[in-house]
C-alpha cells in the first residue's frame, strides 16, 4: 500500500503531494491541508539527508524505515525531491522513483509552455502546483501497479 | 588589346566580375582577360570556406529528439510571448516551418536525383555524378505521395500514417500522423504546434508549385491521443490545372 | 528507525563513483546517447535553428545585439528543464570540480544532446574558466553570416543561455559567451565558460 | 458625320481620332484581304466628260470620281446621317445599309481603277514595287499622324491596327497580274456626257474603240479578253432638263437592242447650288504611287450630298444588276466547257490519271513565250487557255465568296502548274486563302498542323523560288497568311505558326526600317492574342485596370475602416515569406511576356526612327509585364531608359 | 558569349552574368535586350514546366517556339526552349520552379555542357538556399557563388 507521493522543488517548495487511500476515488491531490505537513517532510528528510551524507561522504538517502511506514526517496543533482511514503511490504520502489522522475521529466520539463519554476513565475502562489491530469494519471499508473 | 569590347550604355563594366551579384546594376561580364580566359579552370580565386564547400549529401546525422522538443518549444514560447491570440501564434509557427518546407522541396529531390551517395558525404560537389535529374513532379498526388513517404521519412524517420483524398471536395487532401514527433511532449494547449509542420508541407508544396493553405487538427482515436490530420486545401487553380495538363 | 543508503540500481549504476576518469565520462555519454536516447534528423535541428534566427534577425530589425539576448535568453530557458532531462539520462551526480564539470559537458553533454563532443582547452590557471572548440556545430551547417550581421551577431548563442541555464541548476553560476565563431571569419568556433560562484542548495524557510 | 464605324474608317483610321478608342473590329484581316480581292471595274476615259467634271466639280476624271466610291460600297458610309439630312429618303433607299465590319457577302466591295489603257500602259512586270517605296511611303505617312498623335494621349490599339493594315495594302499591288485575275477588270464602264450632246454614234465609236482595244493596242497582254470584260454605258445627264432625261431613255433602249450594251444613267450635271456638299473620304486600294501622292498634294473632293446616295445606288444597281449575273453566266459557261471535261476524264478516275499527267493533256502549244521576256521557262498561259481559264473561274468564285469552289479549282490547277513555279506560287497561295477564308468553322488544331501549314510553307517555298526582285510577293503573301492565321478562333495553335512566319520575314531583311517596326508589332499582336482557348477568360494584366483595380481595393480597404470592422485583419500578422502565385491557371497558356517583349523591341526601334508617340504607345502597351519588375526600374536599363526618354 | 539568369517565383531575376570572352561579346543592341529576352522565355518555360511531356507540340523550325530534342524523362533540363533572331534560349526547372535560363550567343545548345553547366549552378544554388538568411526570391549577392558560377562558365567554351 502507498500512502503518499510528495515531490519537492529546489526552492524547498511542495509541487506536488498526492494522499493515497483504500478507495481510490476518495485521494486528494494538492491538498491544502497538506501544506504545513509537506513542510515537516520536507524538514525531516532534510535533516536525514544531511545527516547520512555527513557520516560518509557521498552516502545518499535512499529509503528510511519507521514502524508503521517505509520512506522512498529520490534526490537529484538540480534538487529535485521525489518523495514516496508507503507500508512496509514495499521493501524498494526506486524503480519507480525513477518512472515519476521521468513523469516528471515528459508531462513538466518538457512541456515548455507550462512553468517549470512554479514560484518564479509571474503572479506565483505559495500554494501553485503540478497541475497536469495527465500526470497525475500517469502517476497513478505507476504507484498503483 | 586588340579588340576593344564596347560596353553599352546599360552595363557598368567598371564593376569587376566575381564581386558578387548585384541586382540593381544587372550581370557584369566575365572580364575578357587573355590570361584567365585561355588558360583552364583557375582563373578565379575562389574561398574554400563556407557553405560552397560543404557537400549537399546528407551525412544523416542525428541530434537527440529531447534537444530538438526544447528547441521547438521555445519557439513555440517565443511566439507566443509576441502574439496577440492563438491564431497569430499558429500562423507564426506556420510561417516557420514554411521556410523549411520551401527549401526541402528543393534538396530532397536534388539529393534523390544523386546515384550512390555513399562516400559523396565529403564531396563539396556531386553535381557531376548526376546523370539525369529526378523527374519533377507535376501531379498533386505524386507531390502528396512524396511527402507522405520521403519527407516523412527525412522528417521523423517514417512515413505519415495515412493519406487521403477529401470526398467532398476535389481540392482538399488529409495525411494522417498517429503520434506527431515534434509537439508530443506539449500537452493541454489550445494552440496547434502541429501548425509548424504544417507550415513545413504548405511550404514544400508552394514551393513545388502547388499553392495551397495546410491545417491541423486532432481527430483522437483509440491508444492515439494526439491523432493529428493535416489537411490540405489547394487553390482551386491548381486543380483546374491539373485538369487542363492532361 | 533503519535507514538504508547506497546506490541506484537504474540508469547508470556505476555513475556515481568515480566521475574523475574522464574515459568513464566519455562512456557514459557514448553508452547513453547509442541506449537511450531517441534520436532526429540534425537537418531538421539545423533548418529549424536556422529559421528561428532568421525570424529574431528580422523581428528585432536587425539589431543583433537583442538577438544575441534573445537567443541566450531562450537558451537559458532551455537549460533549466535540460539539465533535468540531462540528469535522468545520466543518472550523473553534482561534479567535485570544475575540471569534472567541463568534461561531462563537453564528453556527456554535448554527445547526447546534439552527438558532438567539443574538446575543452584554454583553461585559466585558477581552473576556474575553460573554452569549448567546436569542430563541428549542426546549429551552424551551410549558414552564411549576412554583411551585417558579421560583427554583432553571434548566431549559436543559445549554447551559452543553455549552458547557463543547466548549470545554474546544479549550483553553478557561470559566465557563458562566444570569443569567437568560424561564421565570423574566425580560425575557429570558442565558447567559454568562466564560474563565478558555486551557490548553495536552498534551506526551507525557518531552517538554516 | 455618321459615327457608324464603318470598314472606310477603319482603313482611313488616321482621319477619325474619335474611333480610335473603337474596339478592334471582328474579322477585319478577312475583310481587307477580301478588299484586296474584290472584282475590279474599271472606268474609260472620256475627254470631254471630264472637262466637264473638272469645271463643275473640280475633279480630274470621272474614273476619279468612282474611285472614291469603291471598296464596302454597302457602307455608303458617306451618306450624312438621317439626323443631318432629314431625308427619310436615303433611309429606304440604304436598304443593304450594314455594318461591312460584321457581314461579308457576294457583292460587298468592289474597286474602281483606272481605264484599261491606263492599267495595261503600266506594265506589271516592269513596274514592281521596292521595299524603299513603301518605306519613304511608311516614313511620310507616319510623320503626319505624329502631331495628330500628340492629340489624342490614349494609345489606341486600334490605330496600330489601322496602320498595319494601311501597309498590307500599299504591299497589295493593283497591276494586273498574268498568273491571276484578280485585278484583271471585270466590268469596264463606259461614260458619255448627255448634257454635251453625247449620243448613240459617239457610244458605238467608244464602245467598237474598246472591244478593239486586243488588237489596236501594241501591247495589249495575251492573258487579257476583252470578252471577259462587261462593258455598261454611263450616261450623264442633268436631272432638271427634261429633253436630256428623254434622250437618256432613248439612247439606253437603242444602246441595248442594237450594242447589246446595258446601260446606267447618273443626273451628274444636275446643279445643286445651294445644296449641302459632302467632302470624300479617301479610297482606300490605290496604288502606292497614289497614296504618296495624295498625301503630298492633299485634295478635298466636294459634291453635293444628294448626288451621294444617287451615286451609291448606281453602283450598287451595276454591281448587283449586271456584274454578279454576267458573271454567274460566265461561271456557268467556263465551268461546262472547262472544268467538267476535265473533271470528267481526269478527276473521277484514278486509273486514268496514273497515265494520263495533266501535261500531256494540255500539249505544249497552250504555252506562248513571252516575246517580251524571251527566258527560258518564263511561261505564259494565254487568256483563252483551259488553265488560265479555270484560274479566272477560280478567282471569280473567290470573288463572289464561292470559297469551296474555288478551293477545288485551286487544288486542281495546282497539279497543272506543277512545273511552272511563277503560276504554281500564287495558285497555292489562294488555294490557302481560300480554305481559310471559306472553312475557318471547321478547321481544327489538327487541320491547322497537319493541312493549312504544310499548304502555307510550300506557297511560300514556291515564291521563294523566284526572281528576286519578285521578293515583296512572298512577303505579301506571308502577311495573308498570318493574317488568316490570326483570325482563327484557335489562336492557341495559329498564332505560333503567324509568328513563324512573319519571323522569316524579319530574317529575310527584305523591308525597309519602317516597315520592319511594323512586322514587331504584328508579331507582339500575334503573341497578345495566343492563348489556349481554355484559360481564355484569363486574368492579365492591363495597362489601364491596374490602376483602377489598386484603387478599388485601396478604397474597399478604407471602407472596412471607416466601419471599424475587420480592421484588426488588416494589422494581422502575415507570413511574408508566402509565395504568391498568380495566374495559375493560365500558367504558360499565354504568351503575353513575348507580346510585352516585341512591344518593347518596337519602341525602341521607332525611337531609332524618330517616331516618338508610336515608340510612346509601344511602351505603354509593354509596361504592364514590366513595371512591376525589379530589373525595369534599373536606371539604364532598357525599359527604364526608354520610359524616361519618352516622358 | 552567355548571359545566364536566374529566375525567382515572381519573375524576377536573382542572379544574372555574362559570360563572354575577348572575341565573344554581345553586341550592344542585344546585350540591353537580354534580360527581357529571358523574360519573354518565361512564357515558354511555364508552359513547359506543367507539361506531362516538357515538348512544344508545335514542331516549327524558327521562330518563337522551339521544341525540345529531348524525350527522356527529366524535366528539369529542358535543353533549347526559345530563340530570339539568331540567339538561341536553354532553360533549367529545379524543383521548386526557379528557372534558370541563358541566352547562347552563338546560336546553339551543346546539351551536354550546358546540361552540366546547369546542374552544377543547381548545387550552388541550393547551397545558397540551405543558408537560413537567403530567402527565397532574394537576390544571389554572394561573391564566392559568382565566382564559382564564372569558373563553371568557361567549360561553354569548349
Amino acid at each position: 500500500m502507498i500512502y503518499s507521493l510528495w515531490i519537492f522543488d529546489r526552492h524547498c517548495n511542495c509541487i506536488f503531494d498526492k494522499e493515497y487511500t483504500v478507495n481510490q476515488s476518495t485521494s486528494i491531490v494538492n491538498s491544502k491541508e497538506q501544506q504545513s505537513r509537506g513542510k515537516l517532510i520536507y524538514g525531516m528528510v532534510h535533516s536525514l539527508k544531511a545527516m547520512s551524507t555527513k557520516i560518509a561522504p557521498g552516502n545518499t538517502l535512499r529509503t528510511l524505515t519507521t514502524g508503521k511506514y517505509r520512506i522512498h526517496a529520490l534526490f537529484t543533482a538540480s534538487n529535485l525531491w521525489i518523495v514516496i511514503f508507503s507500508d512496509l511490504t514495499h521493501h524498494e520502489l526506486h524503480e519507480r522513483l525513477d518512472k515519476i522522475y521521468e513523469l516528471y521529466l515528459k508531462y513538466v520539463v518538457h512541456n515548455m509552455l507550462k512553468p517549470i519554476d512554479l514560484r518564479e513565475s509571474e503572479n506565483a502562489k505559495e500554494s501553485d502546483k503540478i497541475t497536469s491530469p495527465s500526470f497525475i494519471k500517469a502517476v497513478d499508473q505507476v504507484l498503483c501497479l | 588589346m586588340a579588340e576593344q569590347i564596347i560596353n553599352p550604355s546599360t552595363t557598368h563594366s567598371t564593376k569587376v566580375a566575381g564581386q558578387g551579384y548585384d541586382y540593381t546594376i544587372g550581370p557584369t561580364q566575365t572580364l575578357p582577360n587573355t590570361s584567365t580566359a585561355t588558360t583552364s579552370g583557375t582563373g578565379f580565386v575562389v574561398p574554400t570556406t563556407g557553405i560552397y564547400g560543404q557537400s549537399l549529401i546528407s551525412k544523416e546525422k542525428q541530434v537527440s529528439l529531447s534537444a530538438y522538443a526544447f528547441l521547438f518549444q521555445s519557439i513555440v514560447s517565443y511566439h507566443r510571448d509576441s502574439s496577440k491570440n492563438v491564431q497569430e501564434i499558429e500562423r507564426k509557427l506556420n510561417s516557420s516551418g514554411y521556410t523549411i518546407g520551401m527549401r526541402l522541396t528543393e534538396i530532397l529531390n536534388f539529393r534523390d536525383s544523386v546515384p550512390n551517395k555513399t562516400g559523396l558525404t565529403n564531396m563539396d560537389s556531386v553535381a557531376g555524378t548526376i546523370t539525369n535529374m529526378k523527374r519533377r513532379n507535376l501531379k498533386i498526388l505524386e507531390t502528396l505521395q512524396y511527402i507522405h513517404l520521403t519527407v516523412w521519412q527525412y522528417l521523423f524517420s517514417r512515413p505519415s500514417n495515412d493519406l487521403v483524398k477529401s470526398s467532398e471536395r476535389d481540392n482538399e487532401y488529409m495525411i494522417i500522423d498517429n503520434e506527431p514527433t515534434i509537439s508530443q511532449f506539449i500537452q493541454h494547449t489550445s494552440v496547434q504546434c502541429e501548425s509548424f509542420t504544417c507550415g513545413i508541407i504548405e511550404g514544400f508544396l508552394d514551393m513545388a508549385g502547388f499553392p495551397c493553405h495546410v491545417t491541423s487538427h486532432f481527430v483522437e482515436e483509440t491508444g492515439f491521443s494526439n491523432r493529428t490530420v493535416y489537411l490540405i486545401q489547394f487553390d482551386k487553380a491548381v486543380v483546374e490545372r491539373e485538369n487542363l495538363r492532361q | 528507525m533503519n535507514t538504508t543508503t547506497g546506490t541506484s540500481k537504474t540508469a547508470s549504476a556505476a555513475n556515481t563513483t568515480s566521475l574523475a576518469s574522464s574515459k568513464t565520462i566519455k562512456q557514459i555519454g557514448e553508452t547513453v546517447w547509442k541506449n537511450r536516447t531517441v534520436k532526429i534528423n540534425a537537418e531538421l535541428f539545423t533548418l529549424t535553428y536556422g529559421s528561428i534566427v532568421s525570424q529574431l534577425c528580422q523581428d528585432y530589425q536587425r539589431d543583433f545585439k537583442k538577438v544575441n539576448d534573445q537567443l541566450f535568453s531562450m537558451g537559458y530557458n532551455i537549460g533549466i528543464r535540460l539539465i533535468e532531462d540531462f540528469l535522468a539520462r545520466t543518472a550523473i551526480p553534482r561534479c567535485d570540480n570544475f575540471v569534472t564539470t567541463s568534461e561531462v559537458i563537453s564528453k556527456c553533454a554535448f554527445k547526447i544532446f546534439l552527438n558532438i563532443t567539443p574538446h575543452v582547452t584554454n583553461w585559466s590557471n585558477t581552473k576556474n574558466s575553460f573554452s569549448l572548440i567546436f569542430d563541428e556545430n549542426p546549429l551552424s551547417d551551410f549558414v552564411e553570416l549576412p554583411m551585417d550581421a558579421s560583427k554583432e551577431l553571434w548566431y549559436s548563442n543559445i549554447l551559452c543561455g543553455v549552458l547557463k541555464g543547466a548549470l545554474e541548476m546544479v549550483q553553478l553560476d557561470c559566465e557563458v559567451y562566444f570569443v569567437s565563431d568560424v561564421l565570423r571569419g574566425n580560425t575557429q568556433t570558442e565558447l567559454r565558460v568562466k564560474l563565478n560562484k558555486v551557490l548553495k542548495d536552498e534551506m526551507p524557510a525557518g531552517e538554516d | 458625320m455618321s459615327l457608324q464605324f464603318s470598314y472606310e474608317k477603319y482603313m482611313n483610321l488616321i482621319q477619325y481620332p474619335e474611333h480610335w478608342s473603337n474596339p478592334i473590329p471582328h474579322e477585319i484581316s478577312k475583310k481587307v484581304i477580301y478588299n484586296t480581292l474584290s472584282p475590279c471595274i474599271c472606268v474609260q476615259s472620256n475627254l470631254e466628260l471630264d472637262n466637264h467634271l473638272k469645271d463643275m466639280y473640280n475633279i480630274d476624271s470621272i474614273s476619279m470620281l468612282f474611285r472614291y466610291f469603291g471598296d464596302y460600297i454597302q457602307d455608303r458610309d458617306q451618306i450624312p446621317s438621317t439626323t443631318d439630312l432629314k431625308d427619310p429618303g436615303s433611309v429606304s433607299s440604304g436598304r443593304h445599309r450594314s455594318d461591312s465590319l460584321f457581314q461579308r457577302q457576294a457583292s460587298e466591295c468592289v474597286r474602281f481603277t483606272r481605264s484599261l489603257e491606263d492599267l495595261i500602259s503600266i506594265d506589271s512586270e516592269d513596274h514592281i514595287l521596292q521595299s524603299t517605296d513603301i518605306d519613304s511611303f511608311l516614313s511620310q505617312y507616319l510623320q503626319n499622324l505624329e502631331p495628330i498623335m500628340n492629340e489624342n494621349g490614349t494609345p489606341s490599339k486600334l490605330l496600330k491596327h489601322s496602320i498595319y493594315h494601311r501597309f498590307f495594302i500599299t504591299l497589295s499591288s493593283i497591276n494586273l497580274s498574268r498568273y491571276h485575275s484578280f485585278h484583271h477588270p471585270v466590268v469596264a464602264l463606259l461614260p458619255l456626257d448627255i448634257t454635251k450632246g453625247q449620243g448613240y454614234e459617239n457610244a458605238r465609236e467608244i464602245l467598237i474603240h474598246f472591244k478593239n482595244l486586243n488588237n489596236t493596242l501594241e501591247n495589249f497582254p495575251e492573258f487579257i479578253n476583252i470578252n471577259d470584260i462587261l462593258p455598261v454605258f454611263v450616261l450623264c445627264y442633268d436631272e432638271n432638263s427634261r429633253e436630256q432625261w428623254e434622250s437618256v431613255q432613248a439612247l439606253t433602249k437603242s444602246l441595248k437592242k442594237q450594242l447589246f450594251v446595258e446601260s446606267v444613267s447618273i443626273s451628274l450635271f444636275t446643279p445643286h447650288d445651294n445644296q449641302k456638299s459632302t467632302t470624300l473620304h479617301s479610297p482606300i486600294t490605290v496604288s502606292l504611287h497614289e497614296q504618296v501622292f495624295n498625301m503630298s498634294h492633299p485634295t478635298s473632293i466636294n459634291i453635293p450630298s444628294r448626288l451621294l446616295t444617287h451615286i451609291y445606288d448606281t453602283i450598287s444597281f451595276i454591281v448587283e444588276e449586271m456584274m454578279i449575273p454576267f458573271m454567274h453566266r460566265k461561271l456557268v459557261f467556263w465551268d461546262e466547257t472547262v472544268l467538267q471535261p476535265r473533271k470528267s476524264i481526269f478527276q473521277s478516275n484514278k486509273f486514268f490519271r496514273r497515265f494520263i499527267s495533266p501535261k500531256s493533256n494540255h500539249p505544249i502549244a497552250h504555252k506562248v513565250n513571252d516575246p517580251q521576256d524571251p527566258a527560258e521557262g518564263d511561261i505564259m498561259f494565254p487568256a483563252s487557255s483551259p488553265e488560265f481559264l479555270l484560274r479566272k473561274l477560280a478567282d471569280w468564285s473567290f470573288m463572289l465568296s464561292d470559297f469551296k469552289k474555288a478551293y477545288s479549282i485551286y487544288d486542281l490547277l495546282t497539279k497543272d502548274f506543277e512545273s511552272y513555279p511563277q503560276y504554281l506560287a500564287p495558285c497555292l497561295e489562294y488555294k490557302t486563302i481560300s480554305l481559310l477564308m471559306g472553312a475557318q468553322n471547321i478547321i481544327t488544331a489538327k487541320t491547322i498542323k497537319t493541312e493549312v501549314d504544310p499548304l502555307m510553307t510550300r506557297a511560300i517555298e514556291q515564291y521563294k523560288k523566284q526572281d528576286e526582285k519578285h521578293s515583296l510577293r512572298v512577303i505579301h503573301c506571308i502577311l495573308t497568311f498570318s493574317d488568316l492565321l490570326l483570325s482563327l478562333s484557335d489562336t492557341w495553335v495559329s498564332s505560333p505558326l503567324a509568328v513563324n512566319y512573319l519571323t522569316y520575314i524579319q530574317k529575310s531583311h527584305l523591308l525597309g526600317p519602317y516597315a520592319t517596326v511594323i512586322i514587331l508589332e504584328r508579331i507582339a499582336y500575334a503573341y497578345e492574342i495566343c492563348i489556349d482557348l481554355r484559360v481564355n477568360d484569363h486574368f492579365l494584366p492591363k495597362p489601364d485596370e491596374e490602376n483602377k483595380a489598386d484603387e478599388s481595393e485601396a478604397a474597399e480597404n478604407s471602407k472596412k475602416g471607416e466601419n471599424g470592422l475587420e480592421v484588426d485583419d488588416m494589422h494581422e500578422w502575415r507570413n511574408e515569406n508566402k509565395l504568391i502565385q498568380n495566374n495559375l491557371r493560365s500558367e504558360g497558356l499565354t504568351r503575353f511576356r513575348k507580346y510585352s517583349l516585341y512591344q518593347l523591341v518596337a519602341a525602341k526601334k521607332w525611337v531609332e526612327l524618330h517616331k516618338r508617340n508610336q515608340a510612346k504607345w509601344c511602351i505603354y502597351h509593354a509596361a504592364p509585364a514590366y513595371e512591376k519588375l525589379s530589373l525595369s526600374k534599373r536606371p539604364d536599363g532598357l525599359f527604364h531608359r526608354l520610359s524616361m526618354e519618352l516622358s | 558569349m552567355f548571359y545566364f539568369t536566374i529566375i525567382g517565383t515572381s519573375d524576377n531575376p536573382i542572379y544574372e552574368a555574362e559570360f563572354t570572352t575577348a572575341k565573344n561579346t554581345f553586341q550592344p543592341e542585344i546585350k540591353e535586350l537580354n534580360p527581357y529576352i529571358v523574360h519573354s522565355t518565361l512564357d515558354i518555360m511555364e508552359y513547359l514546366q506543367w507539361q506531362r511531356q516538357p515538348q512544344l507540340d508545335i514542331n516549327t523550325s524558327s521562330g518563337g517556339f522551339l521544341r525540345s530534342r529531348h524525350s527522356t524523362q527529366e524535366n528539369s533540363y529542358l535543353g533549347k526552349v526559345d530563340s530570339f533572331y539568331g540567339l538561341a534560349v536553354s532553360g533549367f526547372l529545379t524543383y521548386g520552379n526557379i528557372k534558370f535560363i541563358m541566352v547562347h550567343g552563338n546560336g546553339t545548345v551543346d546539351d551536354t555542357v550546358t546540361r552540366s553547366f546547369y546542374y552544377e549552378v543547381y548545387e550552388l544554388y541550393l547551397k545558397t538556399l540551405m543558408n537560413p538568411f537567403y530567402k527565397v526570391n532574394d537576390p544571389i549577392s554572394n561573391s564566392a557563388f559568382d565566382s564559382k558560377v564564372r569558373v563553371l562558365s568557361k567549360r561553354l567554351f569548349v
